[in-house]
C-alpha cells in the first residue's frame, strides 16, 4: 500500500520535473532578464563593487545574507544545543 | 516617533536577531541567567510596542513598503525603472494580523518558559532559539519577495527543529524533530524549486511584480501546484499530516505554541500565493474546491485520530489538525467564489472573515491548551491520560484554564471559539450545506474529547501519588493567564476584533490590486 | 591520532590554508569568492587538523566559549552594519564615497582596487568570522559527539 | 528533439531531483534519506544556477573581465544562499541521526517508529 502510494507520488512529482523542464526558457537565453541587466550595469556605480554577485550577496539581496547567516548560527545553535551536556545545574538564582 | 514608524518593519525583524546573536554571549559574561531573562523580556517588550505602532499605521495610512537599501523606504523601483530590484518588505492587513497572533503568542510563551526551564541546561541557546523562530516568523509574514520568504521558511524550520528536540534524553523528542526538519527540508525545496520556474518566466521575484506579470502559462500552474504541496506539508493539512502530532508533542512547553504557530505561517504564505499571486484572472474555483476538499478531510480525520488517543499533548496535537480545517474550509470557500462578486459579498467575504478569525482564536486557545497540558506534564511527569486523577484539586489555575481552552475549542459560547466557528457555519450553509454539517459534527466530537480528559485529569479521587503535587509557578500562570484573557476578551467582543484587525485582513487578501500597486503604483 | 609525518606536515600546511582562505575572504569583492566561501576553506584546514589529530587534542586549542564568542561576534557586526545604514534605510551601503573602501571603480572592466565596494569588505570579514567559527564548532561538536565525549559546559 | 538537447543542463537537474525523489521516498536508511536531500538541493541548485546562463557569458565579475556579455548574477547569489542553508539543514540532521543511533541503536527508519509522508 505505502509503495503504491509512493510510487504515484513519485511519478507525479517527476512528471512535474520533465514537463517543466521542457516547458522552460532554452538553456543559454534567459528572454526577460530587466532585473538582472539593471544590476550587471548598475552594480558598480551603485555599491563600488568589481563584483556584481558580491553586490548582489551583500547590498541589493542584503536582507538575504543576513538570513543565511542567521540560518547558520541557527543551525550552529541547533547542533550545539542538542550535544549539550544532561546534568540538571543547581537551583541557582 | 517618526522614526520608529518609518522603520517599524524592519526593527520588528532585525532586534530579535540581534537579540538571539547577543544572547549566547550575555549568558557567558557576568550578567549570567538572569541578566538574559531580562534582556529577553526587556526586548520583547519593546518588540511588541513596535508591533503595536505598526498595526495602528497599517490600519490607518494602508499597506506599508520598506525597501532594503534604497536612499527612501518607499521608492521600490529603481528611477525609471519597472521591476522591483531590491529586496522588499510589504505590510499590508494580512501580514500584521500574523504579525499580532504571532507576538503575543511568542510574548506569553517566553513568560512561560522563564519558570520552566529554570532547572534545564543549554538555556542560552533554547532562548536564542526562541528569538530566531519569533524574528523568522515575523519576517515571513512580512516579506514581499519569494526568495526571502524561503529563507524565513528554512530559519524557521532549523529553528522549530532544535526546538522540538531539545529534549535530547528521549527518543522521541529526537524523533520528532528529525520528522520536523525533514518534512520542512523538502518542503522548502520544493519551495526553492517553485521560485526557480517563477524567476526563469518573468525575472523578478517579488511576489507583487510576479503577480503583475503572471501570465499564467502552464509553468505557472506547476509551480502553484509546488508551492500549494510545500504549504500544505508546513501546514499539516490533511494528506500530509503526520509529523504534527510527533512534533508537537515532545517540544518542550513554551515551544509548542510557537512552532503551531510557524505551521500558520505557512498557512499565511499558502494564502498569500494564493490570493495574492494566483488571484488575478483565473478562476479560482477549483483551488478553492482544492483547499476545501484538504480542509475538511484536515477537519474529520483529525477528529477521528484525536478521540482515541491517550497521551494528552498528542489528543491536542490532532485536535490542531482539525482545527486547521475549519480555517482552510472558510477561506476556501471565499477563494471559490472570489470571481463572482454577487457570492463574494453575499457570503464569500463572511466565509473568509471566519477563517481568518478561526486563526487567531485557534493559536490561542490550542496554545494554552498545550502549556496547560505541559503544566501537568511539569508537576506529575507524565503525559498519559490514564494515570492522571483529581488533579483540579491542587492544581486549581491549571484545571480552570485547561476549562476555559476546552470550551473554546468546541465552540461554546462566550468563548473565542464560538464567535468564528459560527462566521464559518453561516457562510458555508449559504455555500454547500453539507460541509457546514460536517462541521457541526466534527466540533460535537472535539467537545466529547475535551470533556472526556477532562474527567480523566482533573476530577475524580484523589490519587495518592499525587498527593504532593502543587500549582505551577507564577511565571507559568503569567503566562497562561495572558492567552486566557485574549480568548475571553475576543469571545465577548467578537464584533470588535472583527473590525478592527479581521476585516482589514480580509480586504487585504481579496483585493490583491492594492498589494500590487503598493510596489508597482510607479509602473505605467 | 594518525602518525608523526602526517601531523608534522598538517601542522605546516594549515598556515598555508589559513592565509588562502584569509585571501579568498579578503578580495571577496574584486574576485570569486568571499566570506562564506573562504570561511568554508579556513574550515576544511580544521578538518584537516581533525583527521591528522584528534577531537580530544583540537578541543584544548579550539574551546567552545571562544567559538561561541566569535561567531556571535561576527553575526552581530553584520547586523550593525546593517542597522548602521538606518539613517537612511535598513542595508543602506552608507560607507559608498567615504574614506573607508569608499572608491568607485571606473566602470566597465577594470584590473580592481582594494579599496573600493562601501561596507561589502567590511561584511565579507564579518560573515568570514562566523562561519569559521560555526562550522568548526558544528565539525568538532559532532566529532566529540561521534566519540561519546562532551564539549565543555 | 532538439528541444530536450538544447535543455540538457536542466534535463540533468531534473535527473537528479528524481532520484533524489526516489532515494527519499523509498529508502529506509536515514543516512540515506539524509543523502537524498542532500541530491535534491543540488538538483535544485544545478537548476537555479542553470537558469541564469547566456551563451558565451562571462562571470559577472568586472576584475580584469574580457569583453562579451555576462551571465545573470542573482540565480548565482540565491544558490549561494541555498547551498548555506542546505548545510545548515544536513549539520542538523546529522546530529539528530546521531541521537537517534543512540537512542535505539539503529539507523532504520522502519525500527524506529518514525518517517514517512
Amino acid at each position: 500500500m505505502r509503495q503504491v502510494v509512493g510510487l504515484i507520488l513519485l511519478l507525479v512529482l517527476v512528471a512535474f520535473l520533465v514537463s517543466g523542464m521542457l516547458l522552460i526558457h532554452p538553456f543559454g537565453d534567459p528572454s526577460p532578464s530587466d532585473m538582472d541587466d539593471y544590476i550587471i550595469e548598475n552594480a558598480q556605480e551603485e555599491t563600488g563593487s568589481n563584483s556584481v554577485v558580491a553586490s548582489v550577496v551583500f547590498d541589493y539581496r542584503g536582507l538575504d545574507t543576513l538570513g543565511e547567516a542567521t540560518i547558520l548560527f541557527t543551525a550552529v545553535t541547533g547542533v550545539l544545543l542538542l550535544v549539550r551536556t544532561l546534568k540538571r545545574k543547581e537551583e541557582s538564582s | 516617533m517618526d522614526f520608529l514608524v518609518t522603520h517599524s518593519p524592519i526593527l520588528i525583524v532585525a532586534l530579535p536577531l540581534v537579540a538571539a546573536f547577543a544572547i549566547p554571549l550575555i549568558s557567558i559574561s557576568r550578567a549570567g541567567d538572569r541578566g538574559r531573562n531580562i534582556f529577553s523580556l526587556v526586548i520583547f517588550g519593546l518588540i511588541s510596542f513596535l508591533v503595536a505602532i505598526l498595526a495602528k499605521n497599517v490600519h490607518t495610512v494602508g499597506i506599508r513598503v520598506y525597501t532594503f537599501g534604497a536612499t527612501v523606504p518607499e521608492l521600490t523601483l529603481p528611477h525609471g525603472y519597472m521591476v522591483p530590484v531590491r529586496i522588499i518588505f510589504e505590510v499590508d492587513g494580512m501580514s500584521i494580523f500574523m504579525g499580532l497572533i504571532v507576538t503575543t503568542v511568542a510574548l506569553a510563551s517566553l513568560i512561560y518558559s522563564l519558570h520552566f526551564m529554570k532547572s534545564q541546561t543549554g538555556q542560552a541557546r533554547f532562548y536564542s532559539l526562541m528569538m530566531l523562530l519569533y524574528a523568522a516568523m515575523m519576517g515571513l509574514a512580512f516579506t514581499g519577495d519569494m526568495f526571502n520568504m524561503f529563507v524565513f521558511l528554512e530559519i524557521a524550520s532549523i529553528a522549530g527543529a532544535g526546538l522540538a528536540a531539545y529534549r535530547t534524553n528521549m527518543a522521541d523528542a529526537v524523533e520528532g524533530g528529525f520528522k520536523y526538519i525533514v518534512i520542512s527540508a523538502i518542503s522548502a525545496l520544493l519551495v526553492l524549486f517553485a521560485i526557480g520556474i517563477l524567476y526563469a518566466q518573468y525575472n523578478v521575484l517579488n511576489i507583487a511584480a510576479l503577480a503583475y506579470y503572471m501570465q499564467y502559462t502552464s509553468l505557472d500552474m506547476i509551480a502553484l501546484g509546488l508551492l500549494a504541496g510545500a504549504f500544505v506539508i508546513k501546514l499539516a493539512g490533511v494528506p500530509l499530516h503526520m509529523w504534527a502530532p510527533d512534533t508537537y508533542t515532545v517540544a518542550p512547553a513554551g515551544t509548542t505554541p510557537m512552532i503551531l504557530a510557524a505551521s500558520y505561517t505557512s498557512m499565511y504564505a499558502l494564502y498569500r500565493v494564493t490570493f495574492t499571486l494566483y488571484g488575478g484572472q483565473i478562476n479560482t474555483t477549483a483551488i478553492g474546491w482544492i483547499v476545501i476538499i484538504v480542509g475538511v478531510l484536515s477537519m474529520f480525520v483529525g477528529v477521528m485520530m484525536a478521540v482515541h488517543q491517550t497521551d494528552i499533548k498528542r489528543m491536542m496535537a490532532y485536535h490542531a489538525i482539525s482545527q486547521g480545517g475549519y480555517m482552510l474550509l472558510g477561506v476556501g470557500v471565499g477563494l471559490a467564489v472570489l470571481t463572482d462578486p454577487v457570492a463574494l459579498a453575499n457570503y464569500g467575504r463572511d466565509a473568509i472573515n471566519g477563517g481568518i478569525f478561526h486563526i487567531i482564536n485557534h493559536v490561542f486557545y490550542k496554545a494554552l491548551l498545550f502549556m496547560t497540558a505541559e503544566a501537568i506534564f511539569f508537576r506529575i511527569g507524565t503525559r498519559d491520560t490514564n494515570k492522571m486523577g483529581g488533579l483540579a484539586r491542587n492544581m486549581k489555575w491549571t484545571a480552570a484554564f485547561y476549562v476555559i481552552g476546552a470550551l473554546a475549542i468546541s465552540g461554546i459560547p462566550p468563548f473565542n471559539g464560538f464567535a468564528s466557528k459560527l462566521l464559518i457555519y453561516e457562510a458555508v450553509l449559504k455555500f454547500n450545506p453539507i460541509l457546514s454539517v460536517i462541521a457541526m459534527f466534527v466540533s460535537l466530537v472535539t467537545l466529547a474529547s475535551f470533556a472526556k480528559v477532562f474527567y480523566a485529569a482533573f476530577t475524580g479521587p484523589e490519587m495518592p501519588a499525587y498527593k504532593e503535587v502543587k500549582e505551577v509557578p507564577k511565571s507559568m500562570i503569567i503566562g497562561m493567564a495572558i492567552l486566557a484573557t485574549c480568548v475571553i476578551f475576543f469571545g465577548l467582543f467578537p464584533g470588535l476584533v472583527v473590525n478592527t484587525i479581521v476585516a482589514p485582513a480580509t480586504n487585504a487578501l481579496i483585493n490583491h490590486e492594492l498589494y500590487i500597486n503598493a510596489v508597482m503604483g510607479a509602473v505605467p | 591520532m594518525l602518525s608523526k609525518i602526517v601531523r608534522t606536515v598538517a601542522n605546516q600546511l594549515i598556515l598555508f590554508i589559513l592565509v588562502f582562505g584569509l585571501y579568498v575572504i579578503a578580495h571577496g569583492h574584486l574576485t570569486p569568492g568571499g566570506g562564506f566561501q573562504g570561511g568554508a576553506v579556513v574550515v576544511s584546514g580544521v578538518v584537516m587538523l581533525l583527521v591528522a589529530f584528534n577531537s580530544q587534542e583540537l578541543k584544548k586549542s579550539l574551546r567552545e566559549r571562544l567559538l561561541t564568542i566569535m561567531e556571535s561576534t561576527g553575526a552581530l557586526i553584520f547586523a550593525a552594519l546593517g542597522f548602521a545604514g538606518l539613517g537612511t534605510v535598513f542595508f543602506y551601503n552608507f560607507l559608498v564615497g567615504s574614506p573607508i573602501f569608499g572608491r568607485i571603480p571606473e566602470p566597465g572592466p577594470n584590473p580592481g582596487d582594494f579599496w573600493t565596494g562601501g561596507f561589502i569588505p567590511l561584511m565579507n570579514f564579518a560573515v568570514g568570522i562566523k562561519v569559521i567559527a560555526g562550522l568548526s564548532a558544528v565539525i568538532l561538536a559532532i566529532a566529540l559527539f561521534a566519540n561519546g565525549e562532551e564539549m565543555e559546559e | 528533439m532538439e528541444h530536450v538537447a538544447h535543455n540538457f543542463p536542466f534535463l540533468a537537474s531534473a535527473l537528479l531531483m528524481g532520484i533524489s525523489f526516489y532515494i527519499v521516498i523509498f529508502r529506509k536508511n536515514l543516512i540515506k534519506l539524509i543523502m537524498g536531500i542532500g541530491m535534491l538541493s543540488s538538483g535544485v541548485n544545478l537548476f537555479i544556477v542553470a537558469l541564469g546562463y547566456r551563451t558565451g557569458g562571462n562571470a559577472p565579475i568586472y576584475t580584469d573581465v574580457p569583453e562579451g556579455p555576462m551571465v545573470l548574477s542573482v540565480p548565482q547569489a540565491l544558490t549561494l544562499t541555498s547551498i548555506v542553508i542546505n548545510v545548515a539543514v544536513l549539520a542538523l540532521m546529522l546530529t539528530m541521526v546521531v541521537h537517534i543511533y543512540r537512542h535505539t541503536g539503529d539507523i532504520d527508519s522502519e525500527k524506529s517508529r518514525k518517517l514517512k509522508g
